[in-house]
């Protein structure tokens, strides 16, 4: 057989596998993005709190996210949070169905976890960033705090923050190869698979590596673009 | 926390949480737990689908129970963590009965007989494979498996590798990086015949077969609390044994049954 | 201070000497073929208005710009500009440019090293002077700017006019032949241009050959032997700054001096 | 919960010690490799930078275990060869796969950190130095560099804590590096404390080395303190990669 053939469609190829892999690992992280963002917006609201416990909470939040490996992170919401949840179940009703946390929610959730982790931090410095006048002018208006917030403040918050973003959800992206340790069967694993079954581990390594350089750099020159659109109207130094 | 709260919180948590019930009243659905990365038991198919000997052991079992049945494939390591959590009922994937395990899981009849063996490399000259000859020598096995056990445990002065999958372990025992590894008989067996890749090497020495490690043989693992499962799974096996299903299933594999390896 | 070596009798009279000097950025000619020719304790002063080239002309004085053409030498001994990229070439150019002390507008001080740090680098690293020797050399240099006492402090810790005197004394420690000062006060707020006009004064007062881009007219006045008025990349006029201020020829330098007042 | 870590807990130990060394001996590794290469990246000429950002880009965009498993797996398909060469010995074993990849790794991202910090050193200070009649040698011994890794200083510190991280996928080709040993615990006992117990260990080595790179940076930026007077250093400590001017292409 020759390489294309281990990499074409159908029954003896695996690039049918692959790409079937490769739309796990895109959902995967398509998923986890507004998870994370969510995550990082509670993390950052809580630092720049007026009260010391959800600022330490933030704190302490993004100090062991950060500290940890994603891999660990990812074994112990895998084992661990299953766990949890069915003693938690079992306790509320002794007779309570198993609850199944399957890797692909284990995958989401820890690397939300650690996207909220990082994310936390850059709209915290963007936040902070913000030019204090804004609100009062929105104030003057006679808007909300909410309405300031959202209308205001917020795509303020999203365009300085961009830059920062932009390399965390490459990251994310970069991150979910890790999921397939955990036997979700995402890109990696599908390569894994197929290294298995045809032993030809460089061809389909380097393959998985071609795809996600792709993967890469075409969301780096997405991200540039939004760059490019959101910072127009805005004087560049 | 009073009854009816604690069924409006469990009512949430089901909300949220997908459920999966393990023995919906009489219409037995079953999800099977393999690791799908262990020739010829069980491995994936070009096509993506999951195959081999654990997988038409299952389907056959299935068939005899009436049960509507999926597989789940599970990696190796965590393979009774998720039988534990729920992720699927039973787990056929050619795992050792041991007492280790069973203080985690319950475990059916075994439906294969089982020893570990070495395999080296052909040109190997390795004969003693006990753990003073073996002492410095890198040999590889399977993570969480009765093969990591045995290693770990007799064989402390030996560079002992440990990997995720057998094929990994077959993969570096190919390439050179191992001297020797040990495996489960059956599938060393098929491997080292059967495959392109698996003529580099040889099975060697004495089969294992200290019941301290390979116990009764191979059987299909069950949570504790699931007896009713078990008892089923155990007619079952009985039922296609007799039948001559899992001669037939046996034989599509092997050359030896694997039952009474003979 | 020590003096500067003595020249052999022959060549004292010229200090430095650059001959059609051409230099251009992406097209646009910028110096279009300047002379010019300091002799020994001569202090000129180059004066215009933006854009005529004078920044471009000293730099091109000690190499930091390397101009397309013309000829440039410092006490007799000439720098053949042709051989520009040649490995020779290159060290002919440091070992020129370690005659000649440069004072920036923007001090340009070594932002990571303490003040006598910036001082002692040149000698140690250069000279090949004993650290003792320097730090005893860079010591009373930097009393004589009136540093003395902040030679631990870091560059970010000092003012504007405390900064540019530190670079002066960087400069004197290499013991140049020629100094060279470019717009040295028009960064510096303006109580504080009095401290480093001073220092340069000084420095004029005892003989120093020095070169220098300014727009304080009345200090150029002052202290300078000779004024150079540089206009559109060429030279307009050139002379003593009785004749230049008290009567000059040309209608942009009598333009020029107006705008001033 | 601490039978477990007194059962195991010399394994744990054994683990940080092996996380530690392969973490010290790929960035030290990198940070010989990335400073020419950042040099060239520079201010070579095009023919010298493309194939260097390609490395870059390559080793950026693409996830490390994946290039684990390229180099580890991958060579091993290539043995004849590398006999010959007389390399199989280093590839065969997993320890040096796994220092190479990761070396190759940070070294793509210290070269870009670097080449952040040789870009930012202030024209004028080099100016000053060439004016004095620097050779390039000596402007880059005594200014440009001094000055640039002052700046990286902090990107470099997040850099070695990713690289920390990040070597626990090292477990995955049988090394007993802290995550390794973790995992083999968990697969004997099934129980989950010890992944607590190595996530408190993780969490004492990498808070414990943000407090040393800060002093050190501490050390290195007095120059700046005057600037800084009064507010504090808010440089984050553990920041991501994203904090580089991180561009994969």
């Amino acid at each position: 057989m020759q390489w294309f053939d281990y990499l074409g469609f159908g029954q003896q190829g695996w690039g049918d596998e692959l790409l079937g892999g490769l739309g796990i690992t895109l959902s995967l992280a398509l998923l986890t993005l507004p998870l994370g963002l969510a995550i990082g917006l509670a993390v950052a609201a809580a630092s720049v709190s007026q009260k010391a416990l959800p600022r330490s909470g933030a704190v302490f939040f993004t100090t062991t996210i950060r500290g940890l490996p994603e891999l660990l992170t990812l074994f112990i919401i895998y084992h661990g949070a299953g766990l949890l949840i069915n003693k938690t179940l079992k306790w509320l009703d002794p007779q309570a169905a198993f609850f199944e946390l399957s890797p692909f929610v284990a995958g989401v959730v820890a690397l939300a976890l650690v996207f909220g982790g990082y994310s936390g931090e850059v709209l915290r410095g963007a936040w902070q960033a913000l030019d204090r006048g804004q609100r009062e002018a929105g104030l003057a208006f006679g808007m909300s705090r909410w309405q300031i917030f959202q209308r205001v403040e917020l795509p303020q918050i999203l365009r300085l923050a961009l830059p920062g973003l932009g390399n965390l959800w490459i990251n994310l992206l970069k991150d979910t190869a890790l999921v397939s340790v955990i036997a979700l069967n995402d890109l990696m694993r599908m390569a894994n698979v197929a290294v298995g079954a045809t032993k030809k581990p460089f061809l389909f390594f380097l393959t998985v590596c071609l795809i996600y350089w792709m993967i890469c750099i075409f969301f780096e020159w997405c991200i540039a673009r939004m760059e490019k659109r959101a910072n127009r109207g805005v004087q560049s130094l | 926390m009073n009854k009816n709260l604690r069924s409006l919180a469990l009512s949430a948590m089901l909300a949220i949480a997908p459920v999966g019930s393990a023995l919906a009243a009489d219409n037995l659905t079953l999800r099977i737990g393999t690791e799908g990365a262990y020739p010829p038991f069980n491995y994936f198919s070009a096509d993506g689908q999951l195959g081999g000997f654990d997988v038409e052991i299952g389907k056959a079992l299935c068939a005899e129970m009436q049960a509507r049945c999926s597989f789940v494939a599970q990696d190796w390591d965590g393979i009774i963590p998720a039988l534990k959590a729920g992720k699927y009922d039973v787990i056929i994937a050619s795992m050792f009965i041991t007492e280790k395990r069973k203080k985690q899981v319950h475990f059916t009849n075994p439906y294969q007989k089982a020893a570990m063996t070495f395999v080296v490399p052909k040109d190997s000259q390795q004969s003693d494979f006990s753990p003073e000859a073996m002492a410095g020598k890198t040999i590889g096995a399977q993570g969480s498996s009765t093969q990591a056990d045995y290693l770990t445990a007799l064989y402390p002065d030996s560079d002992v590798r440990l990997y995720p999958t057998q094929d990994a372990v077959n993969l570096d025992l190919v390439s050179g990086r191992l001297d020797a590894q040990v495996g489960d008989m059956i599938p060393m067996l098929d491997w080292t015949r059967g495959s392109e890749d698996g003529s580099c090497c040889k099975l060697a020495g004495e089969p294992i077969t200290d019941p301290a490690f390979v116990g009764e043989g191979v059987g299909m693992a069950v949570r504790q609390e699931d007896d009713a499962l078990r008892q089923k799974l155990n007619k079952a096996l009985d039922t296609i044994v007799a039948n001559g299903t899992y001669k037939a299933i046996n034989d599509k594999f092997f050359a030896i049954n694997i039952l009474t390896l003979k | 201070m020590s003096a500067s070596p003595a020249m052999p009798l022959a060549t004292a009279g010229i200090a430095l000497q650059a001959d059609d000097l051409h230099k251009s950025y992406g097209g646009t000619e910028v110096l279009k073929g300047v002379s010019l020719s300091a002799r020994q304790h001569d202090v000129i002063s180059i004066i215009g208005s933006s854009g005529s080239g004078k920044s471009t002309l000293l730099r091109c004085l000690n190499l930091l710009e390397v101009p397309e053409a013309g000829r440039l030498s410092v006490h007799g001994e000439a720098l053949d500009l042709s051989g520009n990229r040649s490995r020779r070439f290159r060290r002919q150019m440091e070992l020129t440019r370690r005659r000649l002390g440069m004072v920036f507008q923007s001090f340009n001080l070594w932002s990571h090293m303490t003040v006598l740090e910036n001082v002692i680098l040149g000698p140690c690293a250069l000279l090949r002077q004993s650290r003792d020797a320097a730090i005893a050399q860079a010591e009373v240099l930097l009393d004589r700017v009136g540093m003395l006492n902040k030679c631990h402090m870091y560059p970010d810790q000092l003012s504007g006019g405390q900064k540019q005197r530190v670079a002066i004394a960087r400069a004197l420690a290499m013991d140049p032949e020629v100094m060279l000062f470019d717009e040295p006060t028009s960064a510096l707020d303006p109580e504080l241009v009095n401290e480093v006009l001073q220092v340069i004064r000084e420095l004029a007062a005892e003989g120093r050959t020095m070169i220098m881009v300014t727009h304080e007219m009345r200090f150029a006045r002052d202290v300078s032997s000779q004024i150079v008025y540089l206009h559109q990349g060429l030279i307009a006029e050139q002379g003593p700054p009785e004749q230049l201020f008290g009567n000059p020829q040309s209608e942009q330098l009598q333009r020029f001096i107006a705008s001033l007042y | 919960m601490f039978e477990l870590l007194i059962d195991y807990g010399p394994r744990l130990l054994d683990g940080a010690l092996m996380t530690l060394k392969l973490t010290f001996l790929s960035v030290s590794i990198a940070a010989l490799l990335s400073l020419p290469l950042a040099i060239l990246r520079h201010s070579g000429g095009l023919a010298v930078q493309l194939p260097i950002r390609l490395y870059v880009s390559f080793f950026r965009g693409t996830p490390l275990l994946a290039q684990l498993f390229l180099l580890y797996y991958g060579s091993g398909q290539f043995r004849p060869e590398l006999q010959q060469l007389e390399l199989w010995w280093f590839f065969r074993d997993p320890f040096y796969c796994a220092l190479l990849t990761f070396a190759l790794n940070s070294a793509a991202y210290q070269l870009e950190i670097l080449r952040g910090g040789l870009q930012a050193v202030p024209r004028g200070e080099i100016e000053a130095g060439i004016a004095i009649g620097m050779t390039p040698r000596l402007l880059y011994q005594k200014i440009i560099l001094p000055h640039s890794y002052r700046i990286a200083f902090p990107a470099l510190g997040n850099e070695i804590i990713l690289m920390l991280k990040g070597g626990a996928i090292a477990s995955v080709i049988t090394i007993l590096d802290l995550m390794g040993n973790t995992r083999r615990v968990f697969s004997q006992t099934f129980d989950i404390s010890v992944y607590f117990w190595a996530a408190l260990i993780y969490l004492l080595i990498t808070t414990g080395f943000v407090l040393l790179w800060r002093l050190g940076e501490k050390r290195l930026t007095r120059h700046m303190q005057h600037q800084l007077n009064g507010s504090q250093s808010t440089t984050p400590i553990t920041a991501t990669r994203m904090e580089e001017s991180a561009h994969v292409s």
